[in-house]
């Protein structure tokens, strides 16, 4: 994607009145990190970026900034956000729109089609981070990654997420303004991580997530960063009552995920964020994967595609499946 | 608890309308069948939250069951359909993530079907037993 | 003290007798409470403008001002208006019922160095807990105080709480004693007006008082400005500051209002500390 | 006998001394996530970056229950600890870590269950010789062999352990295991300058925090608070997985009929962390979240115990989903001020 | 809430039904240790007016603020008890009932299982009660009005009833005419009334009465609202003749192009009528009816030159163009009394019905004895040359009732008084036939049945006891194969003509009633009553009440006596002018609600709305519920991602400690 055009039309979004802010993505502080940026206006564009380490999806803040209660006779700052989006990034906007998340006239949507990204910690562990921001660009068959000045070729195999590999809709579905043009979508592979884990026996995997969950530190970064995580008062934050206590142990953590992954049930757009911030590294997005696939091949369902479509946990199908019921 | 001693607890949440005269008329009609199964009344199983399996096994039990209209028969019209759906999906996640599939099982039976019920009991306690106490992620007494 | 060598150990102690101070949603109820354990009962000492963790076993506990001064005998008193779910536990609490008690904590009012001076209450609402121990330590000892002055509003005769106590502080002739509602009632003989107003109209001179306040936010901000408008100087007002409290011993980190640690470090701070710490109003 | 030499070979030989205690180190093929207790036979092995989730949790676990009790009745049963513990291998930021945590656990009133952890732990600290990207101990009072708060250090001469005793506890555990260990030579510690000079130069990251507490008050209403923050997700990875946060909820909770009143870590980061029963926040967004963490860090902490509360780890900054980088933010507190 | 809850834990004897397998008194001593537990007893019958005056005793003088029943199931006793709290200065709503006997005593036979079972969900009801909250019903006003699905005689009957008692009534009928099946009847079992005689009256009375909205050849299309407040949209099917303008004379059926050629509906296909018809002298309305698909011009769009009806009809009341109709009113409460079909005999195909003419069925017989059907009331049949009168007859009771093999397990309680009555009529009019009932049982249970039965019996009707296997022909004679248990002995018995004494059957077209008033159906397949014994007029809907053959089969006054009842519950709501909403319905925490409208797209009642309020300066979306529209199922609670809709009564907050205290006694 040509970033002149990038920054040009984020400047000149950014320049609008009717827009608050627009959410990009900016280099990081040190190594291959990517930091969302708020650009206010004009001048802030040109630290924008599009690479393949914007693995991060922006839509989370749409529905993160807090509305702090507005002293009497003060009005709300309705204006627009601007918001750039990948494929899966839209995805969360569209099913956002479906849950009346958002309105559709408070958000500009700047679509990226994106030709894939690479895994951070895949790139990390290859390459070793620097102190310097380092680069990763796309090439016709893969990246480049450009290292204290130092640029190396790697095969797209080599370096794809996971998500991007199994990505249906690298291009974004919902959009005000579309930069460049849209790329060409490519087979999803077969989802070996969540096949793994079905062919595992009910022991096995009784095994496998024991191990996962004991890791997780109930951070909640899971949470917070999924975009379709966005009830002011978490029913898992609350006490009374109370469905998953504080304590930090397996059952509880365990609950936890459970009910992570359910609320999400035919709602995750597999943006694959959840999984890319646990500082455990638990395979997140099997769960959210495995659900997804449910929905899709035994209901026929797909979330964040289309605005208006009817949401899955909140319809049902005169022939849904019933092969479990006695 | 040693297995050959072991009773399962099963949690049952019945509608209402269906199962739940169902199973009366099980007892009206004196069927016998076994005594694990404790029954949680609502009015539909529209209102058993999926997560209300998830809790019950976390809390204790070892097997959970939910029983309703049949498709098209539900008092309040669709709501066993949405039970269908979310429990169905919920069956999967816990499949999924080791829990054995012989402890949650959906039903229907309408309140004429009292012999479906101790049917219907029978198969989720013999399930449950097969399937052993329930550890997995059961909230249990933590060492200090 | 007791042996208890663990602070986060409760001691338990028996609802004595409670009643109703004021209705609805949100009412506030006082509760008078003996410790169980005899030694403890004589061991127990807490000055005005302490606070204990009170609580029910299995539900929790709150941070509660006490609201009586230890001049008054071997008992606690709290009055705890119903928010969440352990004061809507302790509102539960019937005379004989059980309930746990750590403490004390916190500072307190500096009484003894305010002796010689002209005392000052303003409350507005269940804000008087914390005055009601200021109040019954200066009854206990007119001798050391210039005076005592008490004003206490709420919104209706109904939200006021202690008013059991009006009829013998109207009696009692050293004793300034000043309530006020926020809207006209029948059968009202005092003012009305909100509290910061009445503070305004009564006029007390700053010269060697101490005014000492506590209420809403809104109505704290008001009394702060019009106490300043009277001429009192910043290190004669006091208030007290409340914040969310799990330890109650400075140790969980949620209570701190800037560097301050409300549970250690308050609750009770004279005007100019308080002006210092920049999350004090937030 | 306070500087000697364990021959690497003989590390499994070492460990296996150290029983009847209860031996803690980073959790093998458990992705350096944790330190765990280490099973019989196992031996740990030592060459790793640091763990994600700080040694803390061996002395301030995560969840911890303070008493037990059953709910009709009186019965109050307190944990009994009493189990000695060794932590391998704590690497010096987060040894610093406890001594700068055991300050707030012993001020004014004690925390028993905290100081008698840390009462029955030794640390034995192994000193830094590849620190990581993001480690800056150096610029918060700390360094890669820095020895405070560790019992014993051991600095990887290669083949070679160099074991020095700081304390008592660190003198005993010597003594027992003298059978396994050399006299070092005079020439180590030369060797040892060399080793920890070297790992000094290599990290990279530092900041001026000299006038960082005394400057944080003025820069209150300073916009800078609202740019760090608005990407902060309010998750509560930096705080969890730093060795000084120390912040707890306390609750009860109830299995069956039994009872009991834990604490487990709680976050600044979190909303609800502040958040009154009223509904009121005296913290309401991020912004102020945000600034409450390096205000109590770099603020005030050094108000109270005078000294900083971050040891330099870096691992907020590693594990931070959104790149919040606290020397990132640390120097734009140094340029605004 | 506010008040710390002091549980009263009531365990029921039930007699022996629950105590001779639940040990209560050891369940009892359990109970009084239960948290919050201030007294638990035993009492024989709880339900009974003393075991109801010790709660209430209790309540007031040990100040119990919840009550536990431990007794039979909720769906039994719910009311009773909730009365009698209320009785006692409690809200009715702080009760909880745990079923020990249904559920628990019923159906365990070891007294340590059930015993402990039983104390398993008394723990749950008190976690449960303890976190009861106070509701108030609401009450709205009710239209005084009602709608009768259906004009046989339970719907003519009810709707007179209603009507008489001064409320409007809308009386909907599927055919052009009322009457139903009661019209087709020839005499009336055991009074041998004529039944057109004693029909008539009613029909034309409902057709006059000023109270009364007759929408003949009209069906329900949709029902929506609530009791004391249901939106009715009927569709008044076009006649193709003018309503206000035909005169009933009769001329354009008689000059119909196909005039007599359609199998008459009304005659049970025997005799036939015209594309245009009136379906029997009597009809009420007597208002001529185009049958869309027998007619020429609207089959085939052409009859003719023009269409003969249309040339004949003086008053000039033949429209083509006519097209369905719709209206729409208010009603407070519905009657069902939509009847029932006649067994399809084609269904039991050993007894020839489809094969030979003469095996008909109980419903042609009463055409063929009927004065105004199609013989004229000569009982005639056809030898395949000339129609002559049979001489031996055979009746066969039990055709499609009492039979699994087609499904129906049920009695159909007519078939034995009608096949005598039938007898009688063939008797009378041919004095020398011989007459025998082939029969399994003979059920003569009503007033006068059994005398009845006694006096066909001595007018030399044979009873003969065993259920026919076979039908076929042997020459010109039909041949019934059976065997006389009685004697065990083989027959072959040739007669002229066989009645098959079919029985009822539902409603084929039930399903669409069902969907429309949300009914279910018993085992039988009828509608299913509220309560089989105490509320058996009533349905689950409440407002919906069943009168007459489709709650399941019935005679004549057993229909009239159910119509006569649905008609007074139904004038309970209109009579009072008010109806009391179900407190039970779900609440939204507007603070908590995020706006997503999964409740809104679930509810089935279309209950709940978005609405936009203010939440600290901010404009927010929220979710509001419709009291008087909800049911309180709950569906959009499961579904709610913020657990912020929730059914009063069954909230999280009341479940999830009913599920740990199962949980807890492992």
């Amino acid at each position: 994607m040509d970033l002149e055009k990038l920054r040009e039309t984020a400047a000149e979004v950014a320049a609008r009145e009717d827009v608050k802010y627009l959410i990009g993505w900016k280099k990081g502080t040190y190594g291959y990190r990517v930091a969302p940026g708020f650009i206010e206006d004009a001048d802030g564009a040109a630290e924008l970026i599009f690479s393949p380490l914007c693995t991060a999806n922006l839509a989370t803040y749409l529905t993160l900034v807090e509305k702090l209660p507005l002293p009497r006779g003060e009005e709300p700052d309705d204006r627009k956000t601007a918001l750039m989006v990948k494929g899966c990034d839209s995805r969360a906007v569209a099913q956002l729109l479906v849950e009346k998340g958002i309105d559709r006239e408070n958000v500009v949507v700047i679509g990226c089609p994106c030709p894939g990204m690479v895994d951070p910690e895949l790139l990390a562990e290859k390459y070793p981070e620097t102190e310097e921001p380092a680069e990763v660009k796309w090439t016709d068959d893969g990246f480049i990654v450009i290292r204290d000045g130092e640029e190396t070729s790697v095969s797209r195999d080599e370096l794809l997420a996971e998500k991007c590999r199994l990505c249906r809709y690298p291009n974004p579905v919902i959009s005000d303004i579309m930069l460049g043009e849209p790329v060409e979508t490519w087979e999803p592979a077969e989802d070996e991580g969540v096949n793994e884990v079905e062919n595992k026996d009910v022991d096995e995997r009784e095994a496998y997530w024991e191990e996962q969950f004991s890791n997780c530190v109930r951070c909640y970064s899971c949470r917070n960063v999924c975009p379709l995580c966005y009830c002011q008062d978490c029913i898992l934050d609350r006490l009374n009552p109370t469905w998953v206590n504080r304590s930090v142990n397996f059952s509880e953590n365990t609950a936890f995920n459970i009910a992570r992954a359910f609320h999400l049930a035919g709602r995750c757009i597999e943006c694959g964020e959840c999984e890319r911030v646990c500082p455990a590294n638990i395979p997140l997005g099997k769960l959210n994967r495995k659900l997804a696939r449910e929905v899709r091949d035994k209901y026929g369902f797909e979330p964040g595609l289309d605005p208006e479509a009817e949401p899955f946990q909140a319809s049902y199908k005169p022939d849904d499946p019933e092969d479990f019921i006695l | 608890m040693s297995a050959n001693n072991y009773e399962p607890n099963i949690v049952a949440f019945l509608c209402n309308w269906c199962s739940y005269a169902g199973a009366d008329l099980a007892g009206t009609s004196r069927v016998q069948y076994p005594s694990n199964v404790q029954v949680i009344r609502v009015m539909c199983t529209g209102r058993v939250n999926p997560l209300y399996v998830m809790n019950a096994l976390q809390q204790g039990a070892d097997g959970v069951l939910v029983s309703g209209c049949h498709p098209g028969d539900c008092h309040y019209m669709e709501g066993n359909y949405y039970a269908r759906r979310r429990l169905g999906m919920l069956k999967d996640l816990m499949e999924f993530i080791g829990v054995d599939p012989r402890r949650f099982h959906m039903s229907w039976v309408s309140a004429s079907e009292g012999h479906k019920w101790k049917e219907v009991v029978e198969k989720t306690v013999e399930d449950a037993r097969e399937a052993g106490p329930f550890e997995g992620f059961r909230r249990r007494r933590i060492d200090w | 003290m007791k042996t208890n060598e663990n602070p986060y150990i409760p001691y338990n102690a028996t609802v004595e007798d409670t009643w109703f101070e004021t209705g609805g949603e949100r009412a506030i109820k006082t509760f008078k409470v003996v410790f169980d354990d005899e030694e403890v009962r004589k061991n127990w000492s807490h000055r005005p403008g302490q606070c204990a963790m009170i609580g029910v076993l299995g539900i929790g506990e709150s941070m509660i001002s006490i609201s009586c001064s230890p001049t008054e005998g071997d008992f606690l008193r709290f009055s705890v208006m119903r928010m969440g779910k352990v004061t809507q536990a302790l509102h539960q609490l019937e005379t004989g019922d059980k309930m746990t008690v750590r403490g004390p904590y916190g500072n307190s009012f500096p009484l003894e160095e305010w002796e010689g001076k002209q005392i000052l209450t303003i409350g507005g609402g269940i804000g008087q807990a914390p005055m009601r121990p200021i109040v019954e330590y200066v009854k206990a000892n007119y001798d050391n105080y210039a005076g005592l002055t008490m004003i206490y509003g709420a919104r209706t005769s109904g939200d006021l709480c202690f008013k059991n106590e009006f009829e013998d502080m109207a009696k009692d002739k050293e004793l300034s004693c000043h309530l006020t509602i926020d809207i006209e009632e029948e059968q009202w003989d005092h003012n009305v007006g909100f509290v910061p107003q009445v503070l305004l109209d009564l006029n007390p001179s700053p010269e060697n008082t101490i005014a000492i306040t506590c209420g809403p936010p809104i109505m704290i901000r008001f009394v702060l400005e019009n106490l300043k408008k009277l001429g009192f100087e910043d290190d004669q007002i006091y208030t007290t500051l409340e914040n969310r409290m799990k330890c109650g011993i400075g140790k969980c980190g949620r209570c701190n209002a800037g560097g301050m640690y409300v549970c250690k470090d308050g609750p009770v701070f004279d005007y100019a500390t308080l002006k210092a710490i920049p999350e004090a109003f937030a | 006998m306070s500087a000697m030499l364990l021959n690497k070979e003989k590390w499994p030989d070492f460990v296996g001394r150290l029983t009847g205690k209860k031996l803690w180190a980073p959790q093998a093929g458990g992705d350096g996530m944790r330190f765990a207790p280490v099973a019989e036979g196992e031996v740990p092995a030592l060459d790793y970056g640091n763990t994600r989730v700080p040694p803390k949790q061996a002395v301030f676990p995560q969840t911890e229950t303070l008493f037990r009790f059953q709910v009709d009745g009186e019965k109050v049963e307190e944990p009994k600890l009493e189990e000695e513990a060794v932590l391998l291998g704590v690497r010096p930021c987060d040894a610093r870590a406890m001594v700068i945590v055991d300050k707030l656990f012993s001020w004014d009133e004690d925390d028993p269950y905290y100081l008698k952890r840390r009462e029955l732990v030794t640390l034995v600290g192994l000193a830094c010789t590849e620190p990581g990207l993001n480690c800056f101990c150096t610029s918060v009072g700390g360094g890669p062999a820095s020895t405070e708060g560790l019992d014993l250090v051991m600095i990887d001469l290669g083949e070679n352990y160099l074991l020095e005793a700081i304390t008592e506890k660190g003198q005993a555990l010597l003594a027992e295991t003298e059978d396994l260990l050399e006299e070092a030579k005079d020439d180590v510690a030369e060797q040892k300058e060399k080793i920890i000079n070297e790992s000094e130069q290599k990290i990279k990251r530092s900041v001026n925090t000299e006038d960082i507490p005394g400057g944080l008050p003025g820069l209150w209403e300073d916009p800078l608070w609202q740019r760090v923050s608005a990407s902060c997700l309010g998750c509560g990875t930096c705080t969890f997985l730093c060795p000084t946060c120390h912040c707890f909820d306390i609750q009860d909770e109830t299995e069956g009929f039994d009872s009991r009143r834990c604490r487990s870590w709680d976050s600044c980061m979190f909303a609800e962390y502040t958040l009154h029963t009223s509904g009121h926040n005296p913290r309401p967004s991020r912004r102020e979240r945000t600034r409450n963490r390096i205000n109590h860090k770099y603020n005030y902490y050094v108000d109270k115990f005078d000294v900083i509360a971050c040891v330099g780890c870096g691992r907020c900054i590693n594990l931070c989903p959104v790149n919040i980088d606290i020397v990132d933010i640390l120097k734009q507190v140094e340029e605004a001020l | 809430m506010t008040a710390k809850p002091k549980v009263g834990v009531y365990i029921c004897h039930c007699g022996i039904n629950i105590a001779s397998t639940v040990d209560v008194e050891t369940v009892e001593e359990y109970a009084q240790k239960l948290p919050n537990v201030k007294v638990a007893r035993t009492y024989s019958y709880m339900c009974s007016e003393p075991g109801q005056v010790l709660i209430k005793e209790d309540i007031k003088e040990q100040g119990l603020n919840r009550i536990v029943v431990a007794s039979c199931s909720p769906r039994m006793h719910e009311p009773t008890f909730r009365k009698a709290i209320q009785e006692a200065g409690l809200n009715p709503y702080f009760l909880e009932m745990a079923n020990i006997r249904e559920q628990c005593s019923w159906v365990h036979e070891d007294t340590g299982e059930a015993t402990e079972k039983a104390k398993k969900l008394i723990t749950a009801s008190v976690a449960k009660v303890r976190l009861l909250e106070a509701l108030e019903s609401k009450e709205v006003d009710a239209e005084p009005a009602a709608l009768v699905i259906g004009a046989g005689i339970a719907g003519i009957q009810a709707a007179l009833d209603i009507a008489d008692a001064g409320f409007k009534t809308y009386l909907v009928e599927k055919t052009p005419s009322v009457g139903g099946r009661m019209a087709q009847l020839d005499k009336t079992f055991p009074t041998l009334d004529c039944s057109a005689c004693i029909l008539t009256p009613k029909m034309v009375d409902c057709a006059s009465h000023p109270n009364i909205e007759l929408l003949s050849y009209s069906e329900v299309e949709e029902v929506g609202g609530y009791i004391g407040n249901f939106d009715v949209k009927v569709r008044k099917k076009a006649r193709y003749v003018d309503f206000d303008k035909c005169t009933g004379c009769g001329d354009c059926a008689s000059e119909c192009r196909v005039a007599d050629r359609f199998p008459s509906e009304f005659d049970q296909g025997m005799g036939k009528r015209s594309a245009i018809y009136l379906p029997f002298p009597q009809a009420v309305p007597a208002k001529y009816t185009i049958d869309p698909e027998s007619c020429l011009y609207l089959s085939r769009g052409k009859c003719g030159k023009s269409p003969k009806c249309q040339e004949v009809c003086g008053a000039g009341a033949i429209n083509f163009e006519q097209e369905d109709e719709f209206v729409e009113f208010k009603v407070g409460a519905i009657i069902v009394a939509t009847g029932f079909d006649p067994f399809d005999a084609s269904r039991k195909p050993e007894y020839g019905y489809d094969d030979y003419p003469n095996v008909i069925t109980g419903m042609e017989m009463e055409r063929l004895v009927s004065a105004s059907g199609p013989t004229g009331g000569k009982v005639l049949i056809s030898n395949g040359e000339e129609e002559i009168e049979p001489k031996e007859v055979a009746f066969i009771k039990c055709v499609g009732s009492r039979d699994e093999s087609v499904g129906n397990e049920y009695c159909s309680r007519v078939c034995c008084m009608y096949t005598a009555k039938q007898a009688h009529l063939i008797r009378e009019k041919l004095p020398d036939a011989n007459i025998r009932i082939y029969y399994m049982d003979v059920r003569a249970f009503g007033k006068g049945y059994e005398e009845f039965y006694d006096r066909v019996r001595r007018e030399n009707v044979r009873y003969i006891r065993g259920n026919p296997s076979e039908i076929f022909k042997r020459g010109n004679k039909l041949v019934v194969k059976a065997e006389d248990t009685l004697t065990s002995t083989p027959l072959e018995d040739e007669v002229d003509m066989v009645v098959l004494g079919v029985g009822l059957e539902p409603r084929a077209d039930m399903r669409k009633m069902m969907d429309l008033l949300r009914l279910s159906q018993s085992p039988d397949r009828f509608f299913l009553e509220a309560h089989p014994k105490l509320r058996p007029v009533d349905t689950a809907t409440d407002g919906v009440f069943l009168a007459g053959c489709c709650q399941g089969p019935k005679d004549i006054p057993d229909t009239v006596a159910q119509a006569k009842g649905a008609a007074s519950s139904a004038l309970i709501p209109l009579a009072r002018g008010k109806v009391t909403i179900d407190a039970q319905v779900a609440e939204v925490n507007e603070t908590t609600c995020r706006g997503c409208g999964f409740c809104v797209e679930i509810c089935p009642y279309s209950a709940i709305e978005m609405v936009t309020v203010n939440q600290f300066g901010h404009e927010v979306e929220v979710a509001r519920v419709n009291e008087a529209l909800c049911k309180g199922c709950g569906s959009c609670s499961a579904a709610c991602l913020s657990d912020s809709i929730q059914p009063k009564s069954f909230r999280d907050r009341q479940i999830l400690p009913q599920i740990a205290a199962l949980g807890a006694m492992k």
